[in-house]
């Protein structure tokens, strides 16, 4: 066995190690270029998430998103020093739908954060293991889909008692089932590929396959919802602080401006108008770009 | 209004359900404003300032001991189906209420009991008071009479008929009931020969509709394409916006409800009286009658300006930054540094804007407030014990009656626990004086103890006192017969003499 | 009547991609006559099925003629729309498709298809449609005509009740429906069982015959073009190489790639050099020593009737240190369902299996892992044995970090070295599968499985995937590593010639049951049953054509 | 035929228990007390007792649990503290007015989406492509409860075409009721005047809850139309001369139907929730509304009832799509 006994020789640089990387994201960057919808999408996406980062420095009354009061500007119109118009207790609607941008951010990311925690390994688990363990597993899956949603979550609250966490929790209680849909119909399909029964055949245990197999095929669809779920949670939880059961003033949350502003419609329509408007065009963005995402990544797998 | 073939039909706009009907068991103000309209009572509160009108009762006298009462009752009075009230009615209602211990029954259990009410002859009925209880008469509009044969026919397993009155009536009240779809609308019909006749004569209406529309925007549009004639519940901004509107009147009345942010007296940094007056003096008084748009005024003592006995009290905190301080100085937090709660019930708007004036103005002071809706039994469970009664709780309370005894008993101890107790205020020489007041007949006597009371709960702050509300309503101009009574519940109005005068 | 049908005239296709343009076809020229049946063989991808796709203006859609005309029956057709297509496709000009599982609608009746195309030429041909009822007897007098029984049943059957044999019927039936006077086939018989494919090979002959059709048919089987076509073409790389009477191109190959792809086809006829070779040393041979054996090995499926039915059932056999055991017969027949029990990859219902005097089918975890490394498995498809995510080093060196406790540095350096053992550049290591063609892919999973060492190794139809010409390459190499690694070999396959050529001893299977076996020459010169003389059989016509030059 | 219908009835018994567990336990993880509610705002703590007493709030949690489960079974929902009626008289009244929405907003969901989804999906990258996926996306993107007030204050307030709430005008009489939706109990009874009108107010929340379904079924009969007529049987179609408007009306799009049947089936449980949101704009007296003020006071048993109610529906409608699924699917048929 001697002439195995080299140094491993390491090709030139890194493009050439990881040309086909390379041309597989250049290939991917072209189809996303190409489609208007995913552009305007990741265009939407990529605002809001600067919002998001440098949204309490840019404001210009960052005090309002605070809970300043000023009851001498109430319901102003937009103008050129409010450009959104200012709120019932004077505070600039500018302001604190740029600032709302974080809570929003950061609700999208827990909610779809966790359910994808829960929901992913008891999905690979599922349809790896089968037999009980994925009966139950799905038992209870579907037990969860089987409940509205938005109605559990509303009944979650209304227990805990409004506020954002609760209102998180809640949310991500009932989201992880999706996760686990679609990562056990992934990953039984992922299963039965020669791949999987070719490392059990050099012997991989369970939760190497699982890791280094079952779960990258599984990546693109995850990555897929992940980043639709991102908008919907964002809108699950706008629709809680609608019914007065999320964020508690003065945090600027969205959800919870637009259901304070419908009473001051449509007199001082800029009120509701803007938050409602960003809670849109954010969920639109990164349902856009879920979609595109979708279209380069896994342009076979079925919607949700 | 609608038109139909008996007549117009009048639309109330209100936001409020009536899940429960039964006049012994529910009293908010959309349920009572329906139960005014199809119960009598012995008495009615009518005008501002509201007094005690005869009503079922076409006079009374009292024992000079003050423990009994003997009522005199009209004779033409009959129920719906057109058994006539008799004073076994009446004590049969009085018993139903007592009994079922829901609802009304707090107002006159401990002076009262079913076995004091006595049927004298027929239109007589007299009750003997357990002591002497100077409120009792102002009590007495909340107690409806109903009908004991049609309610002990619908008895099912001995529960008085609650199911039944659910959704039903036996009353003997202008109105009877029309169509009841619940949380849809409620109907009231007139009864054409009601036995104390009609104000507005034959301008009577058909009857009276009570919508439901939560949404305030909805409730708007409702009014302005004339689908409702009378709203309640706008935002402030909203009745100042549609008072410009031709044909719409807006209704602005000075109200009872009183308005404070109640301490944790016991427990917590607010057990410093120091740190509460500076809190009190922080606080930006005119803000609270800016949310109101003006229709507010500020309390000038923990009683209602339009209740008996109410002083004007001197030296009541107004915002006085420096005085602030001072009084933080002195408290044990001097630089402030602490984050407090500040409860209010989820969706009552108002509470939570004068929750981020409170929060804007105590930054002043280097004190965080955290603001935190409370659904309302949650709320008051967490209330119910003072480890865990917040710091601070927005409390709107309405009195029922015009009797001082209803604002002061909320500072006896004997109202730990209840929500408007929440402050846990605890001065032995208030709970004393307050039993005193309770007690005596003589109004001079009583006047003079209330206002040492007064005097007494303002030095001790155990709340910041804030603001009386207008009562408002927005209805159309062709809507007559709108009466206001300040005792009456927020958004209730009496039903009877409305009517539409067309042109 | 001997004029010319179709005429492809210098014709050039490019297809559009993210990489710019590909040249698919590059300057074809061929010239059809009625009555005359064209064979096109090529490997894989050499652009045959895009060809005759671009004659039914069926092509990719983002392809672009670039130079050349496709003339019909004297009209171009090159850039013709679809009003003028209507006319034609399906009616002048028909197609059979590779694949007949997927190439029906599963929602939809067979007869109720077959009649909608009838239909549908009706309306082309502008005459009105004819009643329901005469569509129903034409589609089946066109069911009998295919040779499928009972056709007023089969008409409102739907196409997942048909066997695959039935199905490709059915297609040719619906090819018929217009009476084209082209028949396009594109490889109508490589999904289909060997013993099926002789079948439909005989029916298209026999449709020739009957119905005067001018038929151009591909085909990777040489034996089959040889079976049907009087002309033939190759292909490679998106050119004709060669063209001209079928038995003059297979007897005197012009071009190096058809002498090649004729030289790559195994020798069902010729006794193996190896055997010539072994007789001469007979007595040397030691007492065989057994390594792997397997007694009464059972595997039962539950249907989905609720039923039971054993893919494998009651299966005896030893292998001996050394030799390449062969195991034959058709699909379905249970091969990879044994081999998996082998390698305990799948649980068998009953039976034991022996490693090394070793009881291997009770061992459960750590054990059954150790084992693992001293056997292993190459799978029948190379395109899906690899995971896609991994790179080709990542995927050898694999079980090198599963089993062994080698520094990352050394892992690289023996991954290098594996690739050096199954012939691929060094730089390999940094690709990703879908970057390989077939043949590497399979050297890689073979890399792979010798990793460790192992001193067994199941190969399940190691070439069934793979062109002909990449198959011989991999057949050599296996036979080179067994040599240089002493290792031992169970070989599946479905092909008796490449069994006759490199195994020892052979078992033949059907419907899970051992019907033969015994010495490989033993079964191939006097087979005792009726199904291995069919397998052989169908064997030799390849073999035949391929040979005609010699 | 008899076990499998015997084994799907006992599924889902097992899956309402599971709801009705869930539920319980979530409702009751930090109990407000609503007994205080209704007692009023003066109650004295032995008043709010005897409503404790009433409703068994009184025992332990474990206790209450047992009860209600063995109520349950008998089919008995409890009773609502804040209406003092039984839960399940409550749901009947609500129910229909919420399944009228949600079936008109399905049906006008499907309408549409089908169609365009379709349409779409021939003109692949197109600008009608683009004009629609945005479109549809925009439908699940904006918030039922913002775009419901737009919707109000546009159609109702400015131009005055459709009323702003309810589901009849204040004097019509319902027609007698036979199936509890209005539609059909106006189209029983002939009444067409009361139909309109019904119609009129159905129109609005009906639109507003349709949309994010209308988006759903889009993409997916899009996406399933594009990889359908990528399949090789419709080449195949192609090939032998079908047309091709034949292949995408007929062949394509029935097969494109199926996973736009499972999405429907999906989006249905999904509508049924997000009713919440929209019956509270429209002030539409259905479940949504009646859970919405149920939980804000803490009044727990409606909203077990509804979260069971609606749970069971989901079932039903997904059983119906898989039998519709056996229907156009001769695979799933078995003899
Ligand atoms: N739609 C397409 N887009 C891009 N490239 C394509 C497309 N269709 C075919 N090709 C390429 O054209 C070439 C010829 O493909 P074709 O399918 O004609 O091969 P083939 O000879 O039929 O192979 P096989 O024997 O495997 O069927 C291949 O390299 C293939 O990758
Ligand atoms: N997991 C399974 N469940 C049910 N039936 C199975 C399963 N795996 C294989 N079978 C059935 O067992 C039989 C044997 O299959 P197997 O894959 O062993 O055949 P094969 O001889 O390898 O065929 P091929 O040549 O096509 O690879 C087939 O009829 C197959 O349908
Ligand atoms: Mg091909
Ligand atoms: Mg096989
Ligand atoms: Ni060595």
């Amino acid at each position: 066995m001697s002439k195995l006994d080299q140094t491993a020789t390491i090709p030139a640089s890194f493009s050439e190690r990881h040309a086909g990387r390379i041309r597989q994201m250049r290939l991917y960057g072209h189809m996303f270029r190409g489609s208007f919808s995913s552009m305007l999408g990741l265009t939407l996406v990529g605002i809001f998430l600067i919002l998001a980062a440098v949204g309490p420095w840019i404001v210009p009354f960052p005090e309002d998103t605070l809970g300043a009061v000023h009851m001498g500007s109430r319901l102003l119109p937009p103008s050129t020093e409010h450009w959104f118009g200012t709120d019932e207790m004077g505070a600039d609607i500018f302001s604190r739908v740029i600032v709302g941008a974080r809570t929003s951010l950061w609700i999208g990311i827990v909610i779809t954060g966790l359910g994808a925690l829960i929901g992913v390994p008891l999905g690979i688990i599922a349809g790896y293991k089968g037999g009980f363990v994925r009966a139950c597993i799905m038992r209870l899956t579907e037990l969860f889909l089987a409940v509205p949603g938005l109605a559990l979550a509303l009944a979650i609250v209304a227990s805990l008692g409004p506020g954002l966490t609760n209102c998180m929790v809640a949310l991500a209680i009932v989201w992880w089932p999706g996760y686990v849909r679609l990562v056990e119909a992934k990953t039984l399909a992922v299963k039965e590929e020669l791949f999987v029964e070719s490392a059990r055949s050099i012997g991989a245990k369970t939760p190497w396959i699982l890791w280094h197999h079952i779960l990258p095929n599984c990546m693109s669809p995850i990555i897929v919802k992940m980043s639709m779920d991102m908008g919907m949670a964002i809108l699950a939880a706008a629709g809680l602080g609608f019914i007065g059961l999320g964020a508690p003033p003065p945090a600027p949350e969205w959800g919870a401006m637009v259901s304070v502003a419908r009473s001051y419609m449509p007199d001082w329509w800029w009120y509701s108008f803007f938050p409602g408007a960003a809670i849109f065009l954010t969920v639109l963005g990164f349902n856009l770009l879920g979609d595109g995402l979708r279209d380069i990544l896994d342009p076979r797998s079925r919607a949700r | 209004f609608e038109r139909t073939d008996a007549g117009n039909v009048i639309v109330f706009g209100g936001r409020q359900a009536i899940p429960v009907l039964d006049p012994h068991i529910r009293y908010d103000w959309s349920t009572r404003m329906i139960q005014q309209g199809v119960y009598d009572a012995l008495v009615k509160y009518e005008g501002d300032p509201a007094e005690v009108k005869p009503w079922l009762a076409e006079r009374w006298e009292t024992s000079d001991d003050g423990k009994t009462w003997t009522f005199h009752l009209v004779e033409n009075a009959k129920f719906h189906n057109g058994d006539p009230v008799t004073a076994e009615a009446v004590r049969y209602s009085f018993e139903r209420g007592l009994k079922l211990n829901k609802g009304v029954a707090w107002m006159l259990k401990d002076f009262l009991s079913p076995e004091g009410i006595t049927v004298v002859d027929d239109y007589t009925v007299k009750f003997e008071l357990k002591a002497p209880y100077a409120p009792f008469l102002s009590f007495l509009p909340w107690w409806f009479v109903v009908n004991p044969q049609q309610v002990k026919a619908n008895e099912v397993d001995g529960d008085y008929g609650q199911k039944w009155l659910t959704d039903h009536a036996a009353g003997s009240g202008p109105f009877k009931l029309g169509r009841w779809e619940p949380n849809v609308l409620y109907e009231v019909i007139s009864v054409e020969d009601y036995w104390k006749g009609w104000p507005q004569g034959d301008n009577r209406p058909a009857g009276v509709i009570y919508r439901m529309i939560r949404e305030p925007a909805a409730q708007k549009a409702a009014l302005q394409r004339g689908e409702a004639d009378i709203v309640e519940g706008l935002t402030s901004d909203d009745y100042v916006q549609i008072a410009r509107v031709p044909n719409i009147v807006i209704e602005d009345h000075k109200g009872m409800t009183t308005f404070g942010i109640k301490f944790n007296t016991q427990k917590g940094p607010t057990a410093d009286i120091n740190l509460r007056k500076a809190i009190a003096y922080a606080m930006d008084y005119d803000a609270m009658i800016g949310i109101y748009n003006g229709a507010a005024s500020l309390e000038t003592s923990p009683l209602p300006d339009a209740m008996k006995g109410h002083i004007e009290v001197e030296g009541i905190p107004r915002q006085d930054l420096a005085t602030a301080k001072e009084y933080l100085a002195k408290s044990a937090y001097p630089d402030g540094g602490i984050t407090l709660d500040y409860v209010h019930v989820a969706g009552l708007e108002e509470a939570r804007r004068i929750g981020l004036v409170l929060l804007d103005n105590l930054k002043a002071l280097n004190i965080d407030v955290n603001i935190k809706p409370e659904q309302w039994p949650n709320m008051v469970a967490a209330g119910a014990s003072v480890d865990t009664a917040p710091n601070m709780t927005s409390i709107f309370a309405t009195p029922i009656s015009t009797d001082p005894d209803a604002v002061a008993y909320q500072y006896h101890k004997n109202s730990w626990g209840q929500y408007y107790g929440i402050a846990y205020y605890d001065n032995p020489d208030v709970s004393r004086m307050i039993d005193e007041a309770r007690a005596a007949t003589d109004w001079e006597t009583r006047a003079e103890l209330y206002a040492k009371i007064q005097k007494q709960i303002v030095a001790d702050q155990p709340e910041v006192f804030g603001m009386l509300q207008n009562r408002r309503w927005a209805r159309q101009d062709y809507l007559q017969g709108f009466t206001f009574s300040p005792v009456r519940f927020t958004g209730e109005v009496d039903l009877y003499p409305l009517w539409i005068k067309e042109n | 009547m001997n004029s010319t049908l179709l005429d492809i005239n210098a014709y050039s296709l490019g297809i559009g991609t993210f990489d710019g343009p590909i040249h698919v076809l590059k300057d074809i020229n061929i010239t059809v006559k009625r009555g005359e049946t064209l064979g096109i063989v090529g490997e894989s991808g050499s652009g045959k099925t895009v060809l005759v796709r671009s004659v039914m203006g069926i092509g990719p859609s983002n392809s672009r003629v670039q130079a050349g005309h496709i003339t019909f029956d004297g009209q171009d057709i090159t850039r013709m729309n679809d009003k003028g297509w209507a006319k034609i496709r399906g009616i002048r000009i028909s197609m059979i498709f590779q694949d007949p599982m997927t190439y029906l609608n599963p929602l939809f009746s067979i007869g109720r298809q077959i009649s909608d195309v009838i239909a549908a030429h009706e309306r082309a041909a502008g005459q009105g449609i004819s009643s329901k009822a005469m569509r129903r007897s034409r589609t089946q007098e066109l069911l009998e005509q295919v040779g499928l029984p009972a056709p007023a049943q089969l008409f409102d059957q739907y196409p997942h009740q048909l066997s695959g044999g039935m199905r490709q019927r059915v297609l040719i039936a619906m090819a018929l429906a217009g009476k084209p006077d082209l028949l396009i086939a594109d490889e109508p018989t490589t999904a289909l069982d060997v013993t099926v494919q002789a079948q439909v090979l005989d029916l298209i002959k026999s449709l020739v015959k009957k119905l005067n059709l001018t038929v151009i048919m591909i085909s990777h089987d040489i034996g089959a073009i040889a079976t049907v076509a009087s002309k033939c073409a190759v292909m490679y790389k998106g050119e004709i190489v060669e063209q001209g009477d079928t038995a003059a191109v297979l007897s005197n190959p012009q071009h190096d790639y058809t002498r090649q792809l004729l030289a790559a086809v195994p020798d069902i006829e010729v006794t193996p050099a190896r055997l010539l070779a072994k007789q001469a040393v007979q007595d040397v041979i030691p007492a065989p020593q057994k390594l792997l054996e397997a007694v009464n090995l059972r595997k039962v499926y539950k249907t989905q009737a609720g039923g039971e039915f054993a893919a494998v059932d009651n299966i005896s056999l030893s292998v001996n240190v050394g030799e390449i055991f062969g195991v034959v017969g058709e699909s379905g027949s249970g091969k990879s369902t044994l081999a998996r029990m082998l390698l305990r990859l799948i649980e068998p219902t009953s039976g034991d299996i022996f490693f090394e005097g070793q009881d291997i089918s009770r061992l459960r975890g750590e054990p059954l892992r150790q084992i693992r490394q001293h056997m292993q498995f190459v799978f029948q498809n190379p395109h899906s044995a690899l995971n896609g995510r991994h790179t080709i080093g990542d995927a050898i060196g694999e079980p090198l970090r599963i089993q062994t406790t080698m520094s990352r540095r050394d892992i690289d350096v023996r991954t290098e070295a594996l690739l050096d053992i199954v012939q691929l550049p060094k730089s390999f290591r940094y690709r990703y599968p879908h970057e390989l063609s077939g043949g590497q892919k399979q050297r890689v999973c073979i890399a792979r499985a010798i990793a460790l060492n192992p001193r067994l190794l199941i190969l399940d139809e190691p070439t069934s995937a793979l062109d002909i010409s990449v198959q011989a390459q991999v057949l050599n190499f296996l036979q080179q590593v067994r040599k240089e690694l002493n290792l031992t070999y169970v070989f599946i396959s479905h092909d008796l010639a490449v069994i006759r050529q490199i195994c020892d001893r052979t078992i033949v299977m059907k419907r899970g049951k051992i019907v033969e076996q015994g010495d490989t020459e033993q079964i191939f010169l006097h087979p005792a049953e009726e199904y291995t003389r069919a397998l052989i059989e169908s064997g030799r016509v390849t073999s035949r054509a391929a040979r005609l030059r010699a | 035929m008899l076990s499998f219908t015997l084994r799907k009835l006992l599924t889902v018994a097992g899956t309402m228990l599971g709801i009705a567990v869930l539920t319980f336990v979530i409702t009751n993880i930090a109990p407000g007390d609503p007994a205080r509610l209704v007692a009023g705002p003066n109650a004295t703590e032995d008043m709010v007792d005897t409503i404790r007493v009433e409703y068994g709030l009184d025992r332990p949690m474990i206790e209450q649990f047992g009860i209600y489960m063995k109520d349950l079974i008998t089919g008995d929902f409890g009773t609502s503290i804040v209406t003092t009626r039984p839960v399940l008289d409550e749901l009947l009244r609500y129910a229909p007015a919420t399944i009228e929405l949600v079936v008109v907003a399905m049906i006008l969901g499907v309408a549409l989406g089908v169609p365009l989804g379709m349409l779409s999906a021939v003109y692949k990258d197109g600008p009608i492509d683009h004009v629609t996926r945005i479109l549809s996306i925009s439908g699940v993107a904006l918030p039922a409860f913002w775009f419901g007030i737009l919707m109000q204050l546009y159609f109702s307030v400015d131009l005055g075409w459709l009323p702003v709430s309810g589901r009849l005008p204040l004097v019509t009489r319902p027609p007698d009721m036979v199936t509890g939706s209005l539609l059909l109990d106006a189209l029983i009874a002939g009444n067409l005047e009361t139909f309109r009108t019904a119609l009129s107010h159905i129109i609005l929340p009906a639109v507003v809850l349709s949309f994010p379904c209308l988006a759903s079924i889009l993409r997916v009969n899009r996406s399933e139309m594009i990889e359908v007529l990528q399949s090789d049987y419709i080449t195949a179609a192609r090939a032998h001369g079908i047309s091709a408007g034949r292949i995408i009306a007929v062949y394509s799009l029935k097969n494109a139907l199926l996973p736009t049947l499972a999405m429907i089936g999906l989006r249905f449980g999904w509508m049924l929730g997000s009713t919440v949101l929209v019956e509270t704009v429209f002030d539409w007296p259905g479940i949504g509304l009646y859970a919405v003020s149920s939980a804000l006071a803490s009044d727990f048993k409606p909203v077990i009832g509804v979260t069971l109610l609606i749970g069971f529906l989901f079932i039903i409608a997904n059983t119906l799509v898989d039998l519709a699924y056996a229907w156009i699917d001769p695979r799933l048929r078995r003899a």
